[in-house]
């Protein structure tokens, strides 16, 4: 695995280097952006923040941990659907039931919409509930050591369950048509540009959170257990760890993450619905992560900003085209560059004083 | 020694990060959650005026939403060759919608604030307009949304210029009423259109002494219908009623044929096939009914004109349906409106709406300024083998509007 | 009585497709250890093929016979080019092999939208395939007979030739040790070339029997290369018999609860069993000591 | 017959065999002996096109074979028996045997010939290879080679790991084999006395150098050992 | 027999795939303090005793070490009973530093939250195994870099981290130079004084020069067991495995690493 080959400029990256990256983004995320573009755009960034803050958690558990979680967007939708409901039920007003379960339903609710009514408890629930699902189902998943391609098409299995699930339970979910016209974010007007932007800047803060949060775990000795367990499972066995617990926290930890994009993604969106969490959605924000450089710390970050970007920016000048760059980008990226472009810096300052070197040794 | 300084490091910039995402909370917080009207960029200053063509060129809804596409660029042609709106030339600005419910959210707060459009055209699926509804009326803009939908809707900041149900089911109903149908069984897509439109069938047909004989759903992009044909075959119903979307219907109409049904047995009547589904099905949907307000081959001197000038545009070999016509209309009906009003001012259009009328090919459509939909007539075509519709039941005259079914007492919102 | 013929019938029927591009997917994932997301699209292909071959040879009773060859071939070559183009350089790297092939099907998909349209187009059945048997109560479509008929003569092909034929043993030999079949004079390049061939024009024919139960459209591969794979990896790695099991209990399965709930949940119903299955015997229904894909 | 002219060869970032000179003339027979990890498989492994050279050349007939891919090799005339009595255990005896004759148009008489050189593996045809022995399995491994009609067949490690009553079979038949004029023998035997009677030339290799090289014969034990001391 | 209170007891075990008996029956008492080597040719079953032992496939029988019997537990948790081994191929991690490696190896003694803070410093013990192997010059190479018989010394290393109390080694000296044999040899010598350490080997000059105990295995049971001395005058040894010792040379050609690396690929 090339990309984790320690260049020194990669070692650099992982210790101080990467808290000035982080830095540096965060710098360009929360100062220089709101200056310079329009509420419009901003507000795209914002969505695509919220891809990365996902992408950040598929760096660590796909780059740094092995496992291809090609179903990300089972909890990313946990997290949107979660804070949907809660500004649902904040637009419905104490006591009454959102619009589209009259339309749909027989205007009950269910009761499991109840609790969502508070805050304090939809903000525990976007943290806890796609733990405790990722915990579930990882460890049923990987304690029976599957892996590699099995993991994966499992996974995927997994997020276009769980979308058929959501088009199915329209009367709970909204089905197809998914939660959206949230007029308030805990009590903030979404339709005052003010209020936007302190959105989008708690999701650009939420992404540099992440960042830290990876970064730090990077650093730690999990981070070098965790990297040791993609590389040779067997082996971390026989230091007395089970490989799968080390793994695990990996799973959960992105599918934290992943939750935490999609509860962002909701509100500057204006929507959420099986579209953004099926196994298309899924499959996106992998591409951003290899884009980006899978096992690198920001790679995954600005690759997922820049498929984000890409998405927007392509189908405005080229509308029939889309798919056929977004294929291109898999299959560029992946045969060419596995180890993303964050591996190319590294790679070209590697490659510069080696020639010196080889000349030197020719000389001799 | 080094690690402790890391760890400085680190929890500074832990707390630098939190600051920054504090002190940029200070959003204002306004008590009444009602649409603080952003001002109108709208640039009405110059001999043009910016319209946004909003409709899905990529993805799984692309072929649909195109043909819409072709029949506004079609009208704003006519229209600047015409003289323009006002005496501004149209200067249509296109989106793309891609088929995904938050894009059209994201393009039309682009169209709307970035480029600063007068009115948007487009839309689709009932999901791209829940999307662009709180968008739309968060800027206080206008839409113009040209499908026939499942009702249940009125916004200030819309236009629906296809069918609400009152147009299209209760009058497909109300057909089914007049062959002597006792039994109905109800297939559609799973998803919001078929639910609601079969909430409504089963009540309706209750209000009617049709017994419904059964209901199936199937996922949007499931091909196997066998399952449920069976229970078809099985029911035996007078009429299938079917609120199948797109290509899911190939599979429908195939596995029906395989198992021995068709229009002389238990013949289909459909509410989202139109001209350009049909031919996906070739010879197996011949003779199968489909309610609608537009057919091509509605004789009406407008829809010559409309058939003509759409055909010497995109090929002779292209069909019009109903979303098309729609979609045609509306642009029409905007000009008519703006030009009332004298102005493209939201409000001011808003206020003159009410009782401007268009002689579409459909007929001659009037504007309700109470819910922003259109009084439209209700057609049943019957699909012949030239995959043509030839109209064989009409509602009496325009039915007015009435997306929240309120002249219809058997209706009861809150019952299953 | 007929509630329970007809789900066992049409699942039978659905299973018989689900075979077919199972078939193809047990050779190209389970030999070769190619995990190929753009099969899906390759049964497309055959789809279309079906359609295309229709447009030529007017003759409806003809064409769908003359299809299963062409399908074969036409998705076959498309197999054999992406194995050519990209997959040769990454058997070392077989998770990498599943996102590339992502990025393969989606050019596929888009090439097909844009080259015949989104709606899709019709398939006629040859006359020969009209009509239906009454089985209990259950009109059982000749076109679904004839699924399982093709699904029949595509395994015993595959039996036939891993097992009969000395390219089989190639195939057979090439998987136990590589540089060993190389010593032996086997070019093994030759070897995953022809293999994947065959796989993906396995792919093809199941593009005859999709087409002729749901004509065609751009998407449709989509809808089967989560549950074939699925029907690989429950069966067993190498398996014949364990795929042909899986696939008929994936379409029997799916069918009753279709018939019980709706077709939604039967969906979310069935992939929550082959989950569970999964945990209880992750090596699948029949186990053979192999090396693992991880 | 098979010439290898400075030839290097490596994994990763480490090489392992340096610059090796080695000729095996036509019909004759040729040891190659070393301690453990000198890199005599790794030679052997480039010789038969396992692994790609670094540098150097190799000749067979002449023939410049140093970017040819293994089963060309095998088509000129290059047998390669590797070691670990290797065979392909899924398949039984026979089918290990017909893979590899299936191709030629005397096929049948070939497997024939070479089951009348080893009776043991006739009465094991319908047996699965994984499950014979290991004395067994070499002896498939060699059949299976004979019958890609070899001019030169490249040995690794022939009895290795395997039971002393066979040991001897085997060494008996690789005795035959090493005198036939139609047929060249490059053999890499730990069993020096065995290895030396064998062939008529030896080659020492240490940490991937040719160190000593001369004629074959008893008489060589003595140099060879003081060779392999150093 | 004095020397060692800690001891490692096999009784019967048994390892059966698919009716073929890899280990059948085997009895050994293996006790701290001596160096025991385990010999015989190649299938005798030799490592797939030490994958029993280690949780590596299942077995059948009885292994006890202290209060645990191996053969329920799984590798972690074996690991964690103080039963460490090395692999035939070294595997250390590559791309950690030689310190990251050995530090890593230390994990088993830290409580799971520790895990999440990065290394502060070096602890005494890491610091003691890298004295041990003689690698403290090379702490910070990559450990992909290193040759190969360094690999075999930081793998016994990462053992000494995880205070294995029984060492399992498999073939620790393939492909090593004489000199490395010797520093080998020794050092398991000094650790092996308050260790059980089990090493399979072929390399009978090494076997001679620092075996307590050698046991001989052949076809998956005990042929038989003794000193050096004892097992060489036996005259089934002679026939099964050193019957051609006198004649051959570095009697066996086990996988070389790159060798090995090289049939990987």
């Amino acid at each position: 695995m090339s990309a984790a080959r320690r260049t020194p400029l990669a070692t650099a990256l992982r210790g101080w280097g990467g808290l000035l990256g982080i830095a540096l983004l965060a710098l360009a995320l929360l100062v220089v952006a709101p200056a310079v573009l329009s509420d419009f755009r901003l507000g795209n960034l914002g969505k695509y923040c919220c891809w990365a803050i996902a992408a950040v958690g598929i760096g660590l558990a796909w780059g740094r941990g092995g496992m291809l979680v090609m179903g990300q967007g089972v909890f990313f939708g946990i997290g949107g659907y979660a804070m949907a409901m809660h500004l649902k039920l904040e637009a419905a007003g104490p006591g009454n039931v959102p619009d589209f379960m009259q339309l749909y339903g027989d205007g009950t609710m269910p009761g499991w919409w109840e609790p969502f009514r508070s805050g304090a408890f939809t903000l525990v629930a976007i943290v806890v509930l796609p733990a405790l699902v990722a915990l579930v189902l990882g460890y049923a998943i990987l304690k029976r050591r599957v892996r590699g391609a099995y993991f994966a098409i499992l996974n995927q299995a997994l997020a276009v369950t769980f979308a058929t699930l959501l088009v199915a339970t329209i009367k709970q979910t909204g089905g197809f048509n998914g939660l959206n016209s949230f007029p308030t974010f805990f009590g903030y007007n979404l339709y005052d540009p003010v209020n936007k932007q302190m959105i989008y800047s708690i999701a650009a803060g939420l992404l540099i959170a992440c960042l830290l949060v990876v970064w730090h775990l990077g650093r730690s000795r999990f981070g070098e257990l965790l990297v040791a367990t993609r590389d040779a499972e067997e082996r971390v066995r026989f230091l007395g760890h089970d490989p799968a617990n080390i793994k695990l926290v990996a799973f959960v930890a992105a599918a934290v993450m992943a939750s935490i994009g999609g509860a962002m993604f909701a509100p500057i969106a204006g929507i959420i619905s099986p579209s953004d969490v099926n196994a298309a959605a899924s499959i996106l924000l992998i591409a951003g992560v290899a884009l980006g450089g899978r096992a690198s710390l920001l790679g995954p970050a600005l690759g997922a900003i820049a498929v984000g970007y890409g998405q927007s920016a392509l189908s405005e000048s080229f509308p029939n085209h889309w798919s056929y760059f977004q294929g291109a980008l898999f299959i560029v990226v992946i045969l060419l560059i596995p180890a993303g472009l964050a591996s190319l810096p590294p790679r070209l300052w590697a490659a510069l004083p080696r020639r010196g070197r080889t000349r030197k040794a020719a000389t001799a | 020694m080094s690690t402790s300084r890391t760890r400085l490091a680190a929890s500074t910039a832990a707390a630098l990060a939190a600051a920054l995402v504090l002190s940029s909370c200070g959003g204002s917080k306004s008590d009444d959650g009602s649409a603080a009207a952003a001002d109108s960029c709208v640039d009405t200053s110059g001999d043009t005026i910016k319209l946004g063509f909003l409709n899905s060129t990529s993805g799984a809804m692309a072929i649909s939403e195109q043909t819409v596409r072709d029949s506004l660029l079609l009208a704003a042609k006519e229209i600047n060759a015409d003289g323009g709106i006002l005496g501004k030339q149209i200067e249509p600005v296109e989106e793309d919608g891609a088929s995904d419910p938050a894009v059209f959210a994201e393009k039309i707060g682009k169209l709307l604030t970035s480029d600063c459009v007068a009115a948007v055209f487009g839309g689709w699926t009932s999901a791209s307009r829940k999307a662009m509804l709180p968008v739309v009326e968060g800027s206080n803009g206008l839409l113009f949304y040209p499908v026939q939908y499942e009702g249940l809707e009125a916004s200030e900041n819309i236009y629906y210029t296809g069918a609400t149900t009152n147009q299209q089911i209760i009058p497909a109903m109300d057909f089914l009423a007049s062959k002597g149908v006792k039994t109905l069984f109800l297939a559609g897509s799973d998803y919001v259109f078929p639910r609601t439109a079969n909430k409504i069938i089963k009540q309706y047909a209750a209000e009617l002494g049709i017994e419904i004989v059964g209901e199936e759903y199937v996922p949007l992009d499931s091909d196997d219908w066998s399952t449920q044909v069976a229970k078809i075959v099985k029911a035996k119903p007078d009429f299938v009623f079917n609120t199948i979307n797109g290509s899911s219907n190939v599979g429908f109409i195939k596995a029906y044929y395989e198992q021995g049904l068709g229009p002389d047995t238990s013949p289909i009547i459909s509410v989202s096939i139109a001209e350009e589904e049909a031919p996906a099905m070739g010879k197996d949907v011949t003779g199968q009914f489909a309610a609608w307000n537009y057919f091509q081959s509605v004789e009406t001197p407008a829809n010559e004109a409309f058939i003509e000038a759409f055909q010497a545009e995109y090929g002779a070999d292209r069909p019009t349906s109903d979303p098309m016509e729609a979609a045609y209309t509306s642009l029409y009906l905007y000009k008519n409106i703006v030009e009332k009003a004298e102005s493209f001012d939201v409000d001011d259009v808003n206020a003159a709406s009410d009782g401007v009328s268009f002689d579409a090919p459909e007929g001659t459509v009037t504007i309700d300024g109470e819910n922003h939909h259109i009084a439209k007539t209700g057609l049943i075509g019957r699909i012949n083998a030239e995959n043509q519709f030839d109209v064989v039941w009409s509602s009496e005259g325009p039915i007015e509007p009435d997306p929240f079914l309120e002249g219809y007492d058997w209706w009861d919102p809150s019952a299953e | 009585m007929e509630s329970f013929t007809t789900p066992l019938l049409t699942g039978t029927s659905t299973g018989a497709i689900l075979l077919i591009a199972a078939l193809g997917l047990a050779l190209t994932f389970g030999q070769m250890g190619v995990i190929n997301m753009a099969h899906g699209e390759f049964l497309m292909a055959g789809a279309y093929t079906t359609y295309l071959t229709q447009q030529v040879v007017s003759s409806a009773d003809v064409s769908v016979l003359l299809a299963i060859p062409v399908a074969f071939l036409v998705a076959g070559l498309l197999g054999l080019a992406l194995e050519a183009g990209i997959i040769r350089w990454m058997y070392h790297r077989p998770l990498d092999t599943l996102l590339v092939t992502v990025g393969v099907g989606m050019v596929l998909q888009q090439l097909a939208k844009d080259l015949f349209g989104a709606q899709g187009d019709p398939v006629r059945e040859p006359g020969w395939l009209q009509g239906n048997l009454t089985v209990l109560g259950y009109h059982w479509p000749y076109t679904r007979m004839f699924t399982i008929v093709l699904a029949v003569v595509a395994l015993g092909g595959l039996a036939a030739l891993l097992k009969r034929t000395r390219f089989g043993r190639q195939i057979r030999a090439t998987v136990q040790n590589r540089d060993l079949a190389e010593t032996m004079g086997i070019s093994t390049r030759r070897v995953d070339r022809i293999t994947f061939f065959v796989g993906s024009g396995l792919a093809g024919v199941g593009g005859v029997a999709v087409a002729l139960a749901s004509g065609t459209n751009p998407t449709l591969g989509t809808s089967y290369i989560i549950p074939a794979f699925l029907v690989v990896v429950a069966g067993g790695l190498g398996q014949l018999r364990g795929t042909v099991l899986a696939a008929w209990l994936v379409g029997v399965v799916t069918a009753f609860l279709t018939d019980w709930f709706s077709g939604s949940t039967a969906q979310v119903i069935t992939f929550a069993l082959v989950v569970v299955f999964l945990q209880v015997r992750p090596q699948g229904l029949f186990t053979v000591r192999t090396r693992g894909l991880a | 017959m098979l010439e290898l002219r400075g030839v290097s060869v490596g994994y990763g970032r480490t090489a392992v065999v340096h610059d090796v000179d080695l000729e095996v003339p036509t019909g004759g027979a040729v040891a190659v002996m070393g301690h453990n990890g000198a890199g005599k498989t790794t030679l052997l492994r480039a010789a038969v096109g396992l692994l790609p050279v670094r540098s150097g050349t190799i000749l067979l007939d002449g023939v410049d074979v140093t970017r040819m891919r293994p089963h060309q090799r095998v088509r000129r005339g290059l047998g390669y028996v590797p070691q670990g009595q290797l065979c392909f255990p899924q398949l039984t005896t026979l089918e290990n045997l017909r893979l590899v004759a299936d191709g030629r148009p005397d096929g049948a008489r070939l497997v024939d010939e070479v089951l009348d050189t080893f009776p043991a593996l006739r009465g094991l045809l319908p047996r699965k290879a994984g499950l014979l022995s290991g004395g067994q399995r070499q002896q498939l491994a060699i059949a299976r080679t004979l019958l890609t009609q070899p001019r030169l067949l490249v040995l690794d490690e022939p009895t290795e790991g395997i039971q002393p009553n066979v040991v001897a079979e085997i060494e008996e038949v690789i005795a035959a084999l090493t005198a036939r004029d139609d047929l060249s023998v490059l053999l890499v035997e730990q069993h020096v006395g065995f290895a030396l009677r064998a062939t008529g030339r030896y080659y020492v290799l240490e940490s991937g150098r040719v160190t000593s090289s001369g004629s074959g014969g008893p008489g060589a034990v003595a140099d060879v050992r003081a060779a392999m001391a150093v | 027999m004095s020397r060692g209170r800690d001891y490692l007891e096999v009784r019967g075990l048994t390892v059966d795939f698919d009716g073929f008996k890899a280990v059948d029956g085997v009895d050994l008492t293996l006790l701290q303090g001596r160096l025991h080597f385990l010999i015989g040719p190649n299938g005798a079953g030799k490592t797939t005793l030490v994958d029993a032992l280690t949780g590596l496939v299942p077995g059948t029988g009885l292994a006890r070490y202290g209060a645990h019997d191996l053969l329920g537990l799984k590798p972690h948790r074996i690991v964690r009973a103080g039963v460490g081994r090395t692999f035939q191929t070294a595997t250390v991690f590559e791309e950690l530093s030689v310190l990251q490696n050995l530090d890593i190896a230390g994990g088993v003694h830290r409580r799971a939250w520790q895990l999440a803070l990065p290394r502060r410093g070096v602890p005494a013990y890491v610091d003691d195994a890298l004295d041990a192997i003689g690698l403290g010059d090379l702490r910070d190479r990559p450990a992909g870099v290193l040759a190969h018989g360094q690999k075999q010394w930081l793998e016994i290393g990462m053992l000494l981290v995880q205070d294995a109390r029984v060492m399992l080694l498999d073939e620790p000296v393939a492909g090593m130079s004489a000199e490395e044999r010797e520093a080998t040899g020794e050092l398991l010598q000094r650790i092996g004084r308050e260790r059980t350490i089990v090493v399979i080997e072929h390399d009978m000059e090494f076997v001679r020069r620092f075996a307590d105990t050698v046991t001989v295995m052949h076809a998956g049971r005990v042929l038989t067991e003794g000193t050096v001395a004892e097992v060489q005058a036996d005259e089934r040894v002679q026939e099964v495995y050193l019957g051609r010792t006198t004649d051959a040379v570095g009697v066996d050609p086990e996988a070389v690493a790159a060798e090995a690396a090289g049939e990987g690929a």
